[in-house]
């Protein structure tokens, strides 16, 4: 049991390196491994989940070096919970990718599967670790994983790998920065370490300047207003099986981190804390406008979402940016919430596009006849997208709100209030779409419409995101409860 | 005046030069409009890192943290973390730059080109 | 802790038996013929209306049903809290799905509709959302349900799918969306000012806990959506837009669930959460009621105008919906409980004009007034129906609409606000002004219209829903105790509200 | 070149806050943070512990031995990366600038530059000394300067030199393309392996100490150290292995067929 939290990582981890050795034996059994490795990952990782929610937060010392001489898990509820979710988030995924794969060559399946399952490796780690550091590695393994499945995604995809290549390594390199700056000051590389010693004898001015990279750096990584170029076009242009998962999970795994720069590292004591607060929220009502006003203009589903989801971004750090409890619970449920929205959003873009072979909204009509449990999922996902009830969107939204009006920042309410209704007019354009407008001539042309509706890896996971946002969204308060347990803690 | 000349040198110029390298890489990347180009600045910055953690485990007096007998305390070998440190980002560095130069190869087959205005001219035919 | 019993759960079985019902009709979808979708619809409403009567008695006995089925989000649970108030609006929805899901089977079948299995499933999930906002026990359930309402009828706005429903669709969700995330701004910062959301008969916000600007701005935050729904005049004009529908639609829109839960929306938000107190402290009660008496005269005068015979009604409703914000904004005992009653009168007496008008669209395919003449020789049964409600409408006594009518009036006096008084009698003419035309050419005795050939009514299962409202129409309006003690429930959250015992009138 | 003038004068102005304000440790300060802290444990102990007089070695394959798990993983799934991102050549139709002519390439080879160096003598004599030195380099790892990432770069050089020098006959060791990239797998395999080992030893993950093997504890750190330095040595071997044999599939490109 004490193992959990390394052996969450590993296993996919071993997969991956395995992977192509087990592959050579039949093209599919590679597949199996991972699946299975991500699969028992999710297993221990609810486990794991159920140990902290009784015991507290575990720590787990590589080599049985104590920190800050050793590297470090550190696994609190609201990491717990988000290992929980990347897991969900990559088995649904890994097992939707099979219906587009296009080639049995052993090789080239074995190596695509040894991307997913090490991006998936990248994100647990990120969010388990509890050394800077370490941290830095498991980016660039997230990073490298994703550069390749962007450029998996045809001629458009390589150029799009490209570009969030540099841009990614920049942010990579900027994040470099900032740790350097710190263990200048603090001589250490352990999170929890580094707190102590900067509560203690940090330099102030130090601190800011490196809180000014890794905030560029993360929100690079996360694709935050100003630094969101490199986003849309990456996440349009990925390789059809892996977007849910890179669309719907690799974001939020950095604005993770930098809660924990913010708020376990800095602290709420450090001095200049106000003055981040101020600017994350003025950086995420950017990206809630920017991004709602771009995705409106899309005739592509694909960059609809994209832009849509730098919107959504904006909603988790606006939760950090706010900064009371009620809000960072916010934030988090919007991150799980959004995981399933947007990994929803794209499973059902890449089964209409495995059945229809378009993307454009303007061949979407009333192709609900053809795929209701898709369509289904699509309108429910908008409606979460725009925050009505029941759905997961809203209550986040409403934790968002309630902490922003208890802290008296009631612009932060009208601008949620004016993403929501901006979020509104573009979904309710797709689902006028898919419901009201006439069926376009090349979708008319398919035969299609006969036979089932997708193949069973594409419908598992459909109507796992459809359950998910409904039930996260009626359960809130259950997770919120799970959450305070740790923000309470760590935070405030 | 020498003097505060001297111990600036001494003490923080290495910063100035690291801190420059690292901007001009930046300044590349932005400023530059071929891909080849924009991935060597983008090593250039890399290298700048690196240079910088160096810089931190520097030691006056120290030698290199290989074990001599006969010294055996802290301040007689320089810092050995930053090294360690370095040698993963550099392999870093390295896995990024073949994976850029991969693309670079596909980019250019694709496109016939790798300026960055011909390719956003050629990208729309897609 | 509420310990739960066989009558503390029946509101949310009243809401699951609804969307259950909704669910089924999607899922089975075309696979299915169209008999099992109407037997659904028909087996959901009969138990919906079982439910929602047998809570009648405990209600009249003067309890309230209370039940917090989880914590919906931190420290408020997802709570129903059926009162009389909330009573009287189920009531008529429940009673009202019945007759109208047997006229949609009979408009639906006689005009070869498409789009069916969406229709009755979008249809079952208003009911839905309708019950969940009578029994809705604090305002973040309520907004839950006031929300679903809106998704749910915005496929019921386009049903016909073309150009023009998309339009009208359009306006629609963009009037209600804006007002619905504003009223989700105001219940936000109303949470953390009080710290609660409970609705209580006579508000739980007092006069000092906000401070007075940010109190009216509130006020009319929370107001807006109510008004949206209940088509107030500044935002009334989706209203007619919507009208491209199909006429049970219409008839559902305008006479059972969307605008009468606009208007059960204001009388929460101004008696249950601001109370007589603060929404006269701070004037907003005032200020609603000046503009529901511009929207009864200009609504009025616009009707006259209209050939349309649907857009018509559609603005009769507009101006009878702000009988009963009006009737709200008095703040007065027997003028809320007039309001109240206003929703069960308007009900039956709004749905056979409806039900009459598509009866007359389904039969002779006409929609001007100006081509019905001599029509009641054709279908007399329905047009005496019609007549009968136009009456009401008009407020004439031992019809059910003179009651409602009679109580906000004596509310205004009461209050010494005698301007609404004269403002309610001068719509009733006008009412009749609008209305009469209509029932006069149809049975113009010297002129035989070429159309109307001979005698044919509708097919029974849209005759029958018309008689049966129109005769409830009256029976209520001889003995308004009638059945379900509509009336005694009216007065008892009248007489809540504003304090006054538990005792009947 | 104003352009470029600007971008210097920012770049100036950015920099000087590091350099002016007293924010980072001056340089070769002995008591400056990062000298102090946890490296001067890692120099006191990395003999006592590690048994590894190469204190670099000591951090990166012991005290800090899950970031080079990580490191050698990254090398692999760039190898992975580089051979799934040159899999796909469009055919010629499908590009944007389609070739002027398909003349084919000309085997370079055959250039009489190349045949004024005798090859074979050339390889057997200098092939074997590189694979020793390699080894050599890989077992001195932690006494001295050297490790698995410079004993793999070696061998990999080995094989490098094979496959260009003498296009048609390899001498040394045949490594397919599938081959090669399960291999570069394999060798973090390797390392996973024996922290994995270290758990069922009843230890925390790469706690060399704990490892079932009836030596004492230094030698176990020794053991555990070279058993990590071989897993890297074959990933870097093979992943660079892997990224030749699939850039050797495309030595004719498209630069020269215009």
């Amino acid at each position: 049991m004490r193992h959990l939290p390394v052996l969450i990582v590993l296993l996919p981890l071993v997969a991956a390196q395995l992977c192509l050795l087990i592959s050579k034996i039949h093209y599919k059994a590679g597949r199996y491994t991972v699946l299975a490795a991500v699969t028992g990952s999710l297993v221990m990782s609810v486990m794991l989940l159920r140990q902290v929610i009784a015991e507290g937060s575990v720590h787990y010392y590589f080599g049985n070096y104590k920190v800050p001489i050793g590297i470090e898990f550190y696994v609190d509820t609201v990491n717990a919970l988000i290992l929980v979710l990347i897991c969900l988030i990559g088995a649904l995924t890994f097992m939707y990718t099979t219906p587009f794969a296009r080639t049995t060559d052993k090789t080239l399946v074995g190596a695509a599967n040894t991307m997913i399952s090490l991006l998936i490796t990248g994100m647990l780690g990120m969010t388990a670790t509890g050394d800077v550091f370490n941290l830095y590695v498991f980016l660039e393994i997230t990073s490298l994983s994703a550069y390749c499945l962007i450029s998996l995604g045809g001629s458009r995809g390589i150029v799009a790998a490209f570009r969030y290549l540099l841009v990614g390594t920049v942010a990579a390199t900027l994040y470099l920065i900032g740790v350097g700056i710190l263990y200048g000051i603090t001589g250490t590389l352990n999170m929890s370490d580094m707190a102590a010693i900067l509560s203690k004898w940090g330099n102030e001015g130090a601190m800011l300047i490196a809180m000014c990279f890794l905030i560029a750096a993360f929100g690079t990584k996360m694709a935050l207003f100003p630094f969101h170029g490199w986003q849309p076009s990456a996440y349009t242009h990925a390789e059809a099986g892996s977007r849910p998962l890179i669309s719907g999970v690799m974001g939020k795994i950095p604005a993770y981190g930098l809660f924990r720069y913010m708020y376990c590292i800095y602290g709420t004591d450090y001095k200049y804390f106000r003055v981040f607060l101020i600017v994350l929220g003025i950086l995420s009502v950017c990206s809630m406008l920017y991004g709602s006003i771009r995705a409106m203009a899309q005739t592509d589903i694909r960059k609809m979402l994209a832009y849509s989801s730098v919107a959504q971004m904006g909603y988790i750090i606006l939760g950090f940016a706010i900064g009371t409890p009620l809000a960072l619970c916010g934030a988090f449920l919007h991150m799980f919430g959004h995981a399933f929205m947007k990994g929803g959003l794209f499973f059902a873009t890449g089964a209409i596009r495995h059945k229809f072979g378009t993307t454009k909204l303007e061949d979407f009509g009333r192709i609900y006849k053809a795929m209701p449990f898709t369509c289904g999922l699509l309108v429910v996902a908008s409606l979460s997208m725009i925050g009505i009830p029941p759905t997961v969107g809203f209550f986040s939204k409403w934790y968002l709100a309630v902490g922003a009006a208890g802290t008296g920042e009631f612009i932060y309410i009208a601008v949620l209030v004016l993403s929501s209704l901006l979020n509104a007019i573009y979904f309710f354009k797709l689902i006028e779409k898919v419901f009201i407008q006439q069926k376009s001539a090349k979708t008319e042309a398919l035969p299609a419409a006969e036979g089932p509706e997708v193949p069973l890896d594409m419908m598992i996971p459909i109507v796992v995101c459809f359950l998910a946002i409904l039930l996260l969204g009626i359960f809130n308060a259950k997770i919120v409860d799970i959450l305070m347990l740790a923000i309470k803690g760590v935070a405030l | 005046m020498m003097t505060t000349i001297n111990a600036f040198l001494a003490y923080k110029g290495i910063y100035f030069l690291t801190f420059l390298l690292l901007a001009l890489g930046l300044s590349g990347i932005i400023v530059c409009k071929n891909y080849m180009k924009k991935l060597i600045c983008m090593n250039v910055m890399q290298v700048a890192v690196i240079f910088f953690f160096l810089c931190l485990g520097q030691k006056d007096g120290g030698t290199i943290p290989v074990a001599v007998e006969g010294l055996s305390a802290a301040a007689d070998y320089i810092n050995p973390l930053p090294h360690g440190l370095m040698l993963t980002a550099i392999v870093v560095s390295l896995g990024t730059t073949g994976v850029g130069l991969a693309l670079l190869l596909r980019i250019k087959e694709k496109y016939g080109s790798i300026e960055e205005d011909k390719i956003i001219k050629r990208e729309k035919k897609f | 802790m509420i310990s739960i019993t066989a009558l503390s759960l029946r509101p949310a079985l009243a809401v699951l038996t609804t969307l259950i019902a909704s669910g089924l009709i999607y899922v089975t979808g075309e696979r299915v013929k169209a008999n099992t979708r109407e037997a659904i619809t028909f087996v959901a409403a009969f138990i919906n209306a079982a439910l929602v009567y047998s809570m009648i008695p405990a209600v009249l006995a003067g309890k309230t049903i209370k039940l917090t089925v989880i914590e919906i989000v931190k420290g408020i649970g997802f709570a129903f809290n059926v009162d009389a108030a909330g009573m009287v609006f189920a009531c008529v929805s429940a009673t009202l799905w019945i007759l109208t899901s047997l006229y949609s089977v009979g408009y639906m079948r006689g005009h070869g509709e498409k789009n069916q299995t969406g229709y009755f499933a979008a249809f079952a999930m208003c009911i839905c959302a309708a019950t969940g906002i009578c029994f809705a026990g604090n305002l973040i359930t309520f907004f839950i349900f006031f929300e679903a309402l809106t998704i749910a009828t915005y496929p019921l706005v386009v049903h016909y799918r073309d150009e023009e429903g998309t339009r009208s669709g359009r306006k629609y969700l963009a009037y209600t969306l804006i007002s619905g995330q504003i009223m989700f701004a105001a219940i936000v910062i109303v949470y953390v000012c009080c710290g609660t959301l409970d609705f209580v008969p006579g508000g739980f916000i007092k006069p000092e806990d906000i401070p007075m600007p940010l109190m009216l701005i509130l006020f009319f935050m929370m107001v807006g959506a109510g008004m949206v729904k209940a088509g107030v005049m500044p935002l009334h004009s989706w209203l007619p837009a919507a009208m491209v529908a199909p006429t049970p639609v219409s008839a559902l829109l305008h006479a059972v669930a969307v605008v009468k839960a606009g208007a059960f929306a204001t009388l929460r938000v101004v008696l249950y959460v601001f109370g007589p107190e603060s929404a006269e402290y701070c004037h907003g009660a005032d200020i609603l009621a000046w503009m529901a008496v511009i929207t009864i005269l200009v609504s009025s005068l616009i009707a006259i105008r209209k050939d349309n015979l649907k857009a018509r009604l559609a603005f009769s409703t507009i101006g009878q919906l702000s009988y009963i914000v009006l009737g709200i904004c008095i703040l007065s005992p027997s003028a809320a409980a007039g309001a109240l009653y206003h929703i069960v009168a308007h009900a039956f007496m709004k749905i056979t004009l409806f039900m009459a008008a598509g009866a007359i669209f389904v039969t002779t395919h006409k929609k001007n007034i100006s081509e019905m003449v001599g029509i009641g020789k054709r279908m007399p049964v329905t047009m005496t129906a019609f007549a009968v409600a136009s009456v009401g409408i008009a407020g004439f006594p031992f019809i059910v609409g003179f009651v409602s009518k009679a109580n906000i009036i004596v509310g205004a006096l009461e209050q010494g606000k005698p301007l609404f008084a004269c403002t309610l009698i001068a719509s009733a003419l006008l009412a009749l002004a609008y209305l009469m035309p209509v029932v006069y050419m149809a049975f113009k005795k010297d002129v035989t219209n070429p159309d109307f050939p001979c005698k044919a009514e509708a097919s029974k299962p849209m005759l029958i829903p018309l008689v049966i409202t129109a005769v409830i129409a009256v029976v209520l309006g001889v003995c308004p105790n009638f059945g379900l003690h509509l009336y005694d429930l009216a007065c008892m959250a009248g007489n809540a509200i504003f304090g006054i015992g538990g005792s009947l009138l | 070149m104003k352009k470029k003038l600007t971008v210097l004068a920012i770049a100036l102005i950015l920099t000087l806050p590091f350099t002016f304000l007293d924010i980072l440790p001056s340089i070769g300060d002995v008591n400056s943070a990062p000298n102090k802290h946890v490296s001067a444990y890692y120099i006191e102990n990395a003999i006592s512990e590690c048994n590894s007089p190469n204190m670099v070695t000591a951090v990166i394959v012991d005290y800090r031995a899950f970031d080079t798990l990580l490191e050698t993983t990254v090398m692999f799934l760039a190898g992975a990366v580089v051979l799934l991102v040159l899999a796909r050549k469009p055919s010629i139709k499908n590009r944007i600038v389609i070739p002027k002519s398909k003349r084919m390439h000309k085997d370079k080879s055959g250039n009489p530059i190349y045949k004024t160096v005798n090859k074979d003598v050339m390889i057997t004599v200098i092939q074997p000394l590189i694979l020793v030195y390699a080894v050599y380099v890989l077992f001195h790892g932690e006494v001295s300067l050297g490790g698995g990432f410079q004993a793999g770069a070696l061998i990999a050089m080995a094989y490098i030199l094979d496959v260009l020098v003498i296009p048609d006959k390899k001498s040394v060791f045949v490594l397919p393309k599938k081959n090669s990239v399960a291999l570069a797998g394999l060798g973090p395999f390797i390392y996973t392996l024996t922290g994995i080992i270290c758990l069922i030893g009843g230890g925390m993950f790469l706690e060399y100490a704990k490892l079932p093997f009836p030596v004492h504890t230094a030698e176990l750190h020794s053991i555990g150290i070279l058993a990590v330095e071989v897993g890297v040595t074959i990933g870097v071997a093979a992943t660079i292995i892997t990224i030749l044999n699939a850039i050797m599939e495309r030595v004719t490109f498209d630069d020269d067929n215009y």
